[in-house]
């Protein structure tokens, strides 16, 4: 197996910003304090480097292979199309295993490789990231137990409490886990805590755990981990003989989503983002950045649309940590704005709902996360009702560490 | 040059001494205390920086993180620090200078041009942004506006940056220059002093705009040391742990007045 | 990917037995009570006739593939090998990663197999499996969620508590679960309950966790798993050019042992199977039903080396609840006896350092029952101390479910 | 035919009757109560039948699980159990048949040949092996072995199993053959009377041996009911249950006493 090469079709400018041609509007961009501007410089440079290193790149790709295992297969989901009416009446239903990589979710593909850039361009001695799911954290630690650097997780006071697994996990991987109480003690003030740490730390290298953050960590990390995207898509010409018709993935920070759509933005994929709308949207207690009507704002050092209470990041809640991030990256910001990403939303009752229907009529224990865009996709795919089109959702996360707030609902429940 | 900074360092130079900079988080823990904190320190700083707090801040330590919280929750927001500046300047007797501490978000969220026409109307003398990059769109609008009304755009350098990187935020830099001792967060660490002569020598280069440095400073030798280099020391964690520590105590401002006292004796430039 | 076909090597006689040719020993056999006689007949004949079902068998390996994901990717590790002095003292170290299955071991792929030819051969309604670990349970659980098939599983009340995690996901699949009081209340008496339950639902099918039980399961759970093995025979030559020179996994009943080994028995590849020492054998208290010295004996259906106190079923001891076997499979025993196969073991104790060490230096979580292969490896080649090898471990599991035990056996230990 | 069995049968015959067979686990609750269990049930019964416990049992009910353990607790073992029906038949005044019940690896491991020889010498009439399988080197083995010394090899039949299964066992079976009336675990459900007519019939199409008919057979009820189709019963759970809730009582013979007297009555094979 090779994996398809990456090709730049939607670059920022040198300043680091996607720019609307309509609105003129800017996102992305690098809002930090001129201590860290240095260390983002560095980063650009070895990412340049990086990924004209032939034998670097050459690393890089076996690692992802054979340690994190990127080459999941894509699963046709009859089961689903079953629960809609069958493929006569709604199409192809498939579905991308990245549940199944080592350390169960996408993240792995950008936090290895983001490591692997660190210890052998950077050469950095310690990585330093933040956490929401601990999705993000564990393959970080697990990135830099194998490539023997010191690794230090910011979490969140509450997430900490709330994925324990993953947590534990990180722990046991050698990660240092610094658990953080400012503000809403989720992801932000995590990130924020992280990016403070980085200033005191400036030989270490930091690692974004979306396609957020100051440039060039959106364009890096959307980058990297578009690798799951150039396989899926060669996959599913494989399987299909065409281009997904649509594509589906939950979005938080916009990794997953951007892990895939990145490689069909040019083709006639439409392309479908999920949001969390927690309680539902109008209750105002929800995770959905753009569903939400959310402002363009400033924060953790790049422009964006914000989740905001007047001029401070306002609470994203949700029944899942990763998705619990008051914004999306820019370029997803940026790609809603100029129509190329549509957006859907799914509520916590009914991503709960489908974490039990998942486990029950697939044989899949799938994140919480992914049950937000499963969800959302049998509802669009429904209203469609199209037999001819082939629908790909991304199911980029495996439960286990949902497994313990779960059981619980489902004996309550029953 | 802002007028009342141009005024402080002229008086300073001319009593042969540095200038002390004190900064508080606005609101911080309230309204009502924040408000005679300031004065407090009006009495015996050069000029006051005061904070509005944000609460994803990406460069303040755990002591500033907690004033941010304390303020936000007593119901901070822009307006109201506008408001507050401005009441404590209409009360004071002498023309120290006022700056506005804060990061981008805020500024751009109330809008750039309204912000810096708030800044003149409430008598606010200069402005620093902590994340406020030489590249963005929004730098470069804050600094034409404010320019145009002649309040002060304080920019910051840290110890890691290099002179190309000096020289481009001098071009934008207005009556003085923020220089960050170490690098780190506000408080957390002890003063640097090497890379103080470091920067400080790379300013002198290109420049001759007074220079203000922060981080780590606390003590009246901290003061000492530093007004040795510099032309003004800006003292940040030591004020707002106190106010952290006596926020429901009666004799807060006194405290913080007899702390700035003490820092004061450190300004002398003769040794 | 095509998987390779299946080669019958070693067959059993028509009774179920394999004959030492030197001592006439008989392994394997059918003891049972004579109600269970026909639905074993039933089962080698729906098993003869799924193997040659072309059509079964293609949508049976499309589903290996996309659900259970069996092209698993085999790591290299230099990190094992620098830990014993470099490639170039003990030669090249390979992980076999069925840890990345779905479902996190080498079982689901003998569990779906056998669930799938249940549905559409058999043409069961309910399957009726044991467990130890739980992985067992876990994955004939999934298969029945996505088959639409009612699943009852039988597991030790000891082994319930020291796996909850798995437990909780063969619930939230679906299963009901039956816990066991009897005797030892681990995996043996889970067997033999189960077993006594197929009795009263002749219309179920029974699926076996390992190599073990009446004939003809020992001989179908191998030919099942032993997909895994093809694969990866073929994946290595594709690396290496050839065989592996060793080959190491971990042998509780035996199925992550024959899944890899029985594709290789004739070819020059030296094949270790590893137990579980326990406190140390010589203490009496250990899992080791080769190393112990164990005599033949009959149970649970099949005639094999099985770990006894008189005539009774003795108590196996160790730390690994997949390991907790108290016999290996009859056909283990035979290539035992006739010396295809060399036994090693692992304490404990070992094994819980080992767990770490694979967190902390490879980055990798393994099973805990994947930590003794990994230790008695590591042993064996740096006493070979042969740079010309090419060495071959199966990492059969991944460790969540042991994640709560060991990161207490690591705080208690720093 | 075994001599013991024989009698037993044709006295029964003569008497218009069936026959009771009773089970018991050999040593429970312990050697010498067991023991006494045992002799009151050689009162009662046309034949006895001991348990040998194993303790992975894969055909045995909550009730005889149980039972095993208490036994395995106790020290049973197979040397023993042998034992103790040696010094039971010596001190009970009839003729009364013993059996052994038990599987296949308590056998096997004592040896096959040394097995049979014991039981010989312990005067027991006969062994049912629960998991004997008619195609396994140890089946041929073991039938061979009773054959020579006329202990009986009492062999199970089940509603799964078809002709050619029945007559493959008849083969071997001796003395009487045992049919298991459901498909199941001994005393989890009710006695299955069509089961057993189907059966019996399959049995006498091919052979005159006698039938005893087992598993859910608790009251005087069931063993009228199959009395009508089966030359004898067995009774199992039904005394074991007795055993495991009255092992402390002393009244615990008695009690075992009036059980089987009562089931006694439905023994008559006239209406
Ligand atoms: C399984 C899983 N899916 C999705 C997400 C959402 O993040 P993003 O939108 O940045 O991909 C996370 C974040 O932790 C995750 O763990
Ligand atoms: C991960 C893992 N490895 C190994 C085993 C051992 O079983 P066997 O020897 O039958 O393959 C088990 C059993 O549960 C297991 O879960």
């Amino acid at each position: 197996m090779k994996i398809p090469p990456f090709k730049e079709i939607n670059p920022p400018n040198k300043n680091g910003y996607w720019i609307n041609p309509k609105t003129k509007e800017s996102y992305g961009g690098q809002y930090i304090s001129p201590l860290l501007i240095p260390n983002l410089q560095k980063v650009e440079k070895c990412f340049e480097k990086a990924i004209k290193d032939k034998k670097f790149m050459k690393g890089l790709e076996e690692k992802l292979l054979t340690f994190i295992g990127v080459n999941t297969p894509i699963l046709r989901s009859t089961e689903l199309e079953n629960l809609i009416g069958g493929a006569r009446k709604v199409g192809k239903i498939y579905l991308k295993r990245t549940d199944l990589h080592h350390d169960s979710s996408h993240k792995p593909v950008n936090s290895f490789s983001s490591c692997y850039m660190a210890k052998h361009i950077f050469k950095a001695k310690k990585i330093i990231c933040e956490t929401g799911a601990s999705m993000h954290s564990r393959s970080v630690a697990a990135a830099c137990a194998m490539l023997k650097m010191d690794c230090e997780v910011h979490i969140g006071a509450v997430d900490a409490e709330k994925v324990s697994l993953n947590k534990d996990i990180s722990e046991l991987y050698g990660a240092k886990i610094v658990v953080v109480h400012d503000s809403t003690k989720s992801l932000l003030p995590a990130m924020a805590s992280a990016l403070r740490s980085w200033q005191s730390n400036p030989d270490a290298m930091y690692v974004v755990g979306s396609v957020a953050g100051p440039s060039p960590y959106p364009r890096m990390v959307r980058t990297w981990a578009s690798v799951i995207g150039r396989i899926a898509k060669q996959q599913f010409k494989q399987i299909t003989g065409k281009v997904p018709s649509t594509l589906f993935c939950v979005c938080g920070g916009g990794s997953n989503l951007m892990s895939m759509a990145y490689p069909l933005l040019k083709d006639k994929t439409e392309i479908f983002a999920v949001e969390s709308a927690g309680e539902g949207i109008p209750t105002g207690r929800h995770g959905a950045t753009i569903l939400g009507g959310s402002k363009m704002g400033i924060l953790l050092g790049f422009k964006s649309k914000v989740v905001m209470k007047s001029a401070q990041i306002a609470e994203s809640l949700t029944e899942a940590s990763g998705l619990d991030f008051a914004a999306v990256g820019p370029e997803v910001a940026y790609l809603h704005d100029i129509g190329k990403i549509k957006f859907r939303s799914t509520t916590d009752m009914e991503a709960k709902k489908t974490f039990l229907m998942c486990c029950e009529k697939l044989g899949i224990v799938p994140a919480i996360e992914a049950c937000y865009v499963i969800n959302a996709a049998i509802k669009e795919i429904k209203k469609r009702k199209n037999p001819r089109e082939n629908h790909l959702i991304h199911l980029c996360g495996s439960g286990e560490s949902n497994v313990a707030r779960m059981i619980k609902f489902k004996r309550e429940n029953e | 040059m802002n007028k009342n900074f141009q005024e402080m360092f002229a008086k300073a130079k001319q009593e042969k001494r540095g200038s002390l900079i004190g900064f508080a988080t606005g609101m911080d823990p309230n309204y009502k205390t924040s408000k005679k904190i300031l004065i407090e320190m009006s009495k015996h700083c050069g000029a006051v920086e005061v904070g509005i707090p944000f609460n994803t801040s990406t460069s303040d330590s755990a002591t500033i993180m907690d004033a941010n919280m304390r303020a936000i929750k007593a119901g901070a927001n822009t307006e109201k620090i506008f408001k507050l500046i401005k009441e404590v300047k209409s009360e004071i007797k002498n023309n120290v200078p006022f700056l506005i501490m804060t990061y981008m978000n805020p500024v751009y969220r109330y809008s750039i041009k309204k912000f810096a026409k708030k800044c003149k109307t409430s008598n606010v003398d200069g402005l620093i942004i902590v994340d406020s990059n030489n590249n963005s769109p929004e730098d470069k609008e804050l600094s034409k506006e404010l320019k145009k009304i002649n309040v002060a755009y304080v920019k910051l350098v840290a110890p890691t940056n290099d002179e190309a990187f000096i020289k481009e935020t001098l071009k934008k830099c207005s009556s003085w220059i923020y220089v960050v001792s170490y690098a780190g967060l506000t408080g957390s660490k002890q003063v640097n002093l090497g890379n103080v002569k470091k920067i400080s020598k790379l300013i002198r280069k290109n420049s001759k705009i007074p220079i203000g440095v922060g981080f780590g400073i606390r003590t009246k030798s901290d003061v000492s040391k530093v007004i040795k280099i510099a032309d003004a020391t800006i003292v940040g964690s030591g004020i707002v742990d106190i106010v952290g520590k006596n926020s429901k105590n009666h004799n807060l401002t006194k405290k913080i007045g007899s702390y700035l006292k003490n820092l004061k004796k450190g300004l002398n430039k003769q040794r």
